[in-house]
């Protein structure tokens, strides 16, 4: 079927969302140790959002992310090692350390990048598109956002934008219920965001956040009409945060058995359920196993890298005819 | 006096002044339920209820905009920016509206509100979540801006902006929320506008702001082994700046640092330094050293952003620089 | 009929669109002679909205206006000697000649005020909304704005935040095709506007914007929804920009025959038209004659007006400590 | 050598840049169709089309964002803002996006746009479009800086300005848009980075940027008549700063003025002020003077508006307090 992925799509993007996950587990253990600094932003339960959404995509097509980007990474095809190395700050992260966490990039995927600043990423991948437009492309720029992010003012200047020129956006809205410890319901009177698409005159649409193929068919059939010329769409995929704001988060705020409740959802569960019908159990046996200990492997030589030393930065206008 | 920590002292200050005047109301992302992400309102919702501390969709452009016109429309908000990184968010509202209503509408209306951030280095949150930025709003005439360095003036001081009838941002810094010092019981009020003798020296003087007075201090002990005697001034306030403090120190020394923590180049020292310059040039037998952060992005890697950022060695070392 | 406007309330607005209409030609004159400073915002054509969505109001509900106010101005019953002075830059104007024609206020009358950024009248009428709230009045705040301000991101959140909240907020959307050269069709995909209410869950609905007792009926409405703590609604008014951006619009992008269409529509006539048949001509010829009377004294007592004379203003912070 | 407006010789930079390079193009409010409220896009979507030459809804804070990302994927984006007053709605996609790339994402990117605005007072347009407000730019390390004041070197560096591969923010000035002088024929290129003695002198160095460098000009035949040669250095770029032409000065005359219309308090005069000090304060005879607009929001009436703004006399005033 058009925008189904293959078998072999389906079982990299599995492989990717295990990465994802034993990713995730693995910050959370190394924040417990004191192996990080600063808050994790953990996606766990989150992954076939950011798996399915970029699986589609080649590596000359744009993501922007968020501060919660790990799964966007990994779906866009960032090396884990690379990954880990740039969120521990050493000199052999995608950024040489400088970035952290939060703002990872690379832009040989296209990834460019995750974004601290709450709906930053969504004028991003508009500019992004405006770009591809000019330059006659059928190249497309997807963002990734949250539910919290949409009630920003440049979400609706964005969509606004890319709507009235027809620019090559796929919008990938991340509701998972929660901007910070800030219920969706105490941040948004209307619970289905994706029908603001209506307001500014593009397509809009509802998806199970937690089922991977169906977020990626429901994206690829955006991106195919964004490649036409046809202009962006607006998905909202329906997911749930059940790690908690961050690693500093105190939690208290959501409730037991909601958390439970998409424990059952789990998006790796589900996929597993399905794919079970296609492959023998010992073909994903392998694949989990093999990710987890690639996730290990990337930790540990991570860990063991060095850290960047100071230089002064030309373009960014560092001191200059000063004494430091 | 009362051992508090900084987020306990601020806290005081917002129940007692919301409790003396049921018009003063809090709002902000994640204030409410949450009781702040530093945990400043912690408490505040269920004592004072949901409708006058309320968390916040992620809009500080609307929400900074909506403090300045229910403060002059009857009540006295106090709003929580999460980061002074996003203070740009907040500049039309300071820059465009509140800086020009009371004079150019001929004192028909007075804007008492707050606008309470936190910035500032140091720990690891990377080039979004780590800025100072606050030149930005000490340009703006008509906002008066605060960024006490101990507890006792950061509830001296709140209390004192939240009274005031006119507009003032309130610069909390994030490595200070933690630290515990005493504070005056009762009706604790700072005057705004007053620098304070941090440290008494008679070599040279160093002018400091917020966590970079403690930086200070720790210099001035380094100094004294070498046989320098630094006086340390905590400014307090940057607008209105206390001229008179500043010149009667400088006339003792003839020998000034300032020391801020945003970017340099027109940073907040400039205007020390040109005020200085121009207010006791017969004085000064060396030109006044400055510091800052470097000019460039804070790096999120711990090594690098150390570099950057300035710290008791540098304060020191600008110290000797002076006397040279 | 409930919200329907007594023959006396419809005379009243006749009164004050004939004001209007006069005051705008006046300025007109007044610039083409140099005798004004800077461009002039004219709304001839557009009286129907400011006057029709004013004339519920009581003088301690708010308003918030643009940059094109004028029928704000006088629907809310300033007086039209100190609007035309302060346009002037008088002495006697309502801001003593500092506001100037884009921004002038009464607090008196609750305008606070006219805003020449884009939008900002949006939140700083829901900034208002809450503070009733808070004060648990039955007052009302209102904004009137153009169909270019509602892309702004501010015109999202605020309209997110005043659902979201419930406030006592009406949003008047005076859509008149353009924003300043550019059409609404080029600035949005979508042309009915109040569409969007639905993206966050208040009413919205379409209104004719030169006929006074159809803004007057359907505004009416909104505003007893808001005063029973039903929060707010948008009202798309659609009116036509006929005398071009400002004065200093040098035109040549607005269809002759577009404008001929519209003044066929104009709201005096309009207006004009109904009243016929409840009241004798003379008595409308004599409301007209007295307001044209009205605008003429008020023009020429304000050339006469003195200028101001500058004075530091302390809230403001001025100059201090420096020779000037 | 060929006599133009400041407006046209901005038109012909940006037209020859459009010609040279096809990634090269425009968007703003009002820029195409009307070819920008001052015309200084005039006739250019005609000759390079409407794909190249964007009207933009009202959205400035989404057109930055939108900037940035289009330079770092292929295209060369000029962005026009209309007012300077409008620059807080673009600082967040300045200080948070632009500034920090290419450093903390380890010189990944690269990001070629120019960002067009206009300020300055004394035209009558009120506090919220008169404003200056370079050092808010200024201080944002990443991004240069450029203010011409001469139609030559609007030319000139706008050109360079297009073809720099960082940001740029291009201050032009609303009086100075008429202003007539020669441009010289062909490809003429200005150096970002290097100031202009626009008049040379031996008593007094008088540092200014923009309309303020005919103001100081003025001044300077004003001083001639008492018998004081003062030297006027026309800066053009405040970031990054020529400190050996501004040393060099100084060391001649040992007295300096520094003039610019932002507001005088953390404004850009005092980064001149200090950095005056810091590397030429054994040739200081006297502190340096220093001029901006009051620290007040910029009233609309003429004899106001004149009071608070710098100017000639204001200037010559200064310079003979530097020289008692
Ligand atoms: C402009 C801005 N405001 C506030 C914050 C603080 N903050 C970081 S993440 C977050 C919540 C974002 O919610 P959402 O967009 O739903 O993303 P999620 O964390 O759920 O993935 C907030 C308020 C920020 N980083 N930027
Ligand atoms: C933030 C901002 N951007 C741009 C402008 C310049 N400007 C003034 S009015 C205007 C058009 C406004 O259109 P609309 O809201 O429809 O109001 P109208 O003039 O039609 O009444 C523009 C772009 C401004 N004043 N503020
Ligand atoms: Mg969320
Ligand atoms: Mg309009």
């Amino acid at each position: 079927m058009k925008n189904s992925p293959s078998l072999d799509d389906q079982l990299e993007m599995y492989r990717k969302m295990v990465l994802v996950r034993q990713l995730e587990e693995s910050l959370g253990e190394l924040h417990k140790q004191g192996k990080t600094r600063g808050p994790i932003h953990r996606c766990d339960g989150q992954e076939a959002v950011g798996v399915g959404a970029t699986a589609m995509l080649s590596s000359d097509d744009y993501v922007t992310s968020t501060h919660r980007g790990h799964a966007h990474y990994v779906g866009k095809g960032l090396d884990i090692h690379k990954i880990v190395a740039e969120i521990l700050g050493r000199e052999t992260g995608y950024c040489k350390g400088r970035a952290g966490h939060m703002i990872v990039a690379s832009a040989e995927h296209g990834l460019l990048g995750g974004n601290a600043i709450v709906g930053a990423c969504i004028p991003a991948a508009v500019g992004m598109a405006q770009s591809l437009k000019l330059l006659k492309s059928d190249r497309v720029a997807m963002c990734v956002f949250g539910d919290g992010s949409a009630q920003t003012g440049i979400c609706h200047e964005s969509m606004n934008i890319a709507a009235l020129w027809k620019l090559p956006v796929i919008f990938v809205l991340e509701h998972n219920e929660y901007g910070l410890t800030v219920h969706s319901d105490e941040q948004s009177a209307i619970k289905d965001l994706y029908k603001r698409a209506e307001a500014y005159g593009m397509p809009g649409k509802k998806v199970d956040g937690n089922d991977m193929l169906a977020v990626y068919e429901s994206v690829a059939t955006s991106v195919d009409r964004a490649r036409r010329g046809e202009g962006p769409s607006l998905i909202e995929a329906k997911t749930y945060r059940r790690a908690g704001f961050s690693t500093s988060d105190m939690g208290g705020y959501q409730s037991e058995e909601k958390i439970a409740l998409w424990e059952k959802k789990d998006p790796i569960t589900i996929a597993v359920k399905k794919l079970k019908k296609l492959v023998e159990p010992t073909t994903l046996r392998d694949i989990e196993e093999l990710a987890i200990q690639h996730v290990k492997d990337a930790v540990d030589q991570a860990l063991a890298d060095p850290y960047p030393t100071f230089e002064p930065h030309a373009a960014s206008n560092p001191y200059r005819g000063v004494v430091l | 006096m009362t051992m508090q920590r900084y987020a306990e002292a601020l806290n005081s200050a917002l129940r007692e002044e919301m409790a003396r005047d049921d018009t003063v109301w809090l709002f902000g992302e994640d204030v409410s339920t949450y009781g702040g992400v530093f945990k400043v309102s912690k408490g505040l919702r269920d004592e004072f209820g949901p409708e006058r501390v309320l968390d916040t969709p992620i809009s500080e452009q609307t929400l900074t905009a909506m403090a300045v016109t229910a403060a002059m429309t009857g009540t006295r908000p106090v709003l929580e920016i999460m980061y002074a990184d996003f203070m740009p968010l907040t500049l039309d509202a300071l820059v465009n509206q509140a800086s020009i209503y009371e004079y150019i509408w001929a004192d028909q209306v007075q804007m008492p509100f707050v606008l309470r951030t936190q910035g500032g280095g140091g720990a690891g949150a990377g080039a979004q979540h780590s800025k100072s930025l606050d030149v930005l709003v000490a340009h703006v005439p008509g906002i008066k801006v605060v960024a006490p360095a101990t507890p006792a003036d950061a509830k001296g001081l709140l209390k004192a902006a939240i009274r005031d009838p006119h507009p003032v941002v309130f610069l909390e810094h994030k490595l200070l929320y933690n630290s515990r010092d005493e504070v005056p019981d009762g009706d604790h009020l700072c005057e705004i506008g007053k620098a304070r003798t941090a440290r008494e020296g008679s070599d040279v003087s160093i002018f400091a702001t917020s966590k970079m007075v403690h930086d200070a201090l720790k210099a001035a002990t380094e100094l004294e082994a070498d046989g320098i005697s630094a006086e340390v001034i905590d400014l307090r306030t940057l607008r209105p700046l206390d001229n008179t403090a500043i010149v009667q120190s400088v006339k003792k020394t003839n020998h000034a640092v300032v020391v801020n923590e945003g970017w340099r180049f027109c940073g907040f020292g400039a205007e020390l330094s040109a005020t200085i310059m121009e207010q006791a040039f017969d004085d000064l037998d060396a030109p006044v050293e400055r510091l800052g952060t470097f000019d460039m992005p804070i790096p999120y890697s711990e090594p690098l952003e150390t570099s950057v950022l300035p710290d008791a060695e540098k304060i020191a070392a600008a110290a000797r620089r002076a006397l040279r």
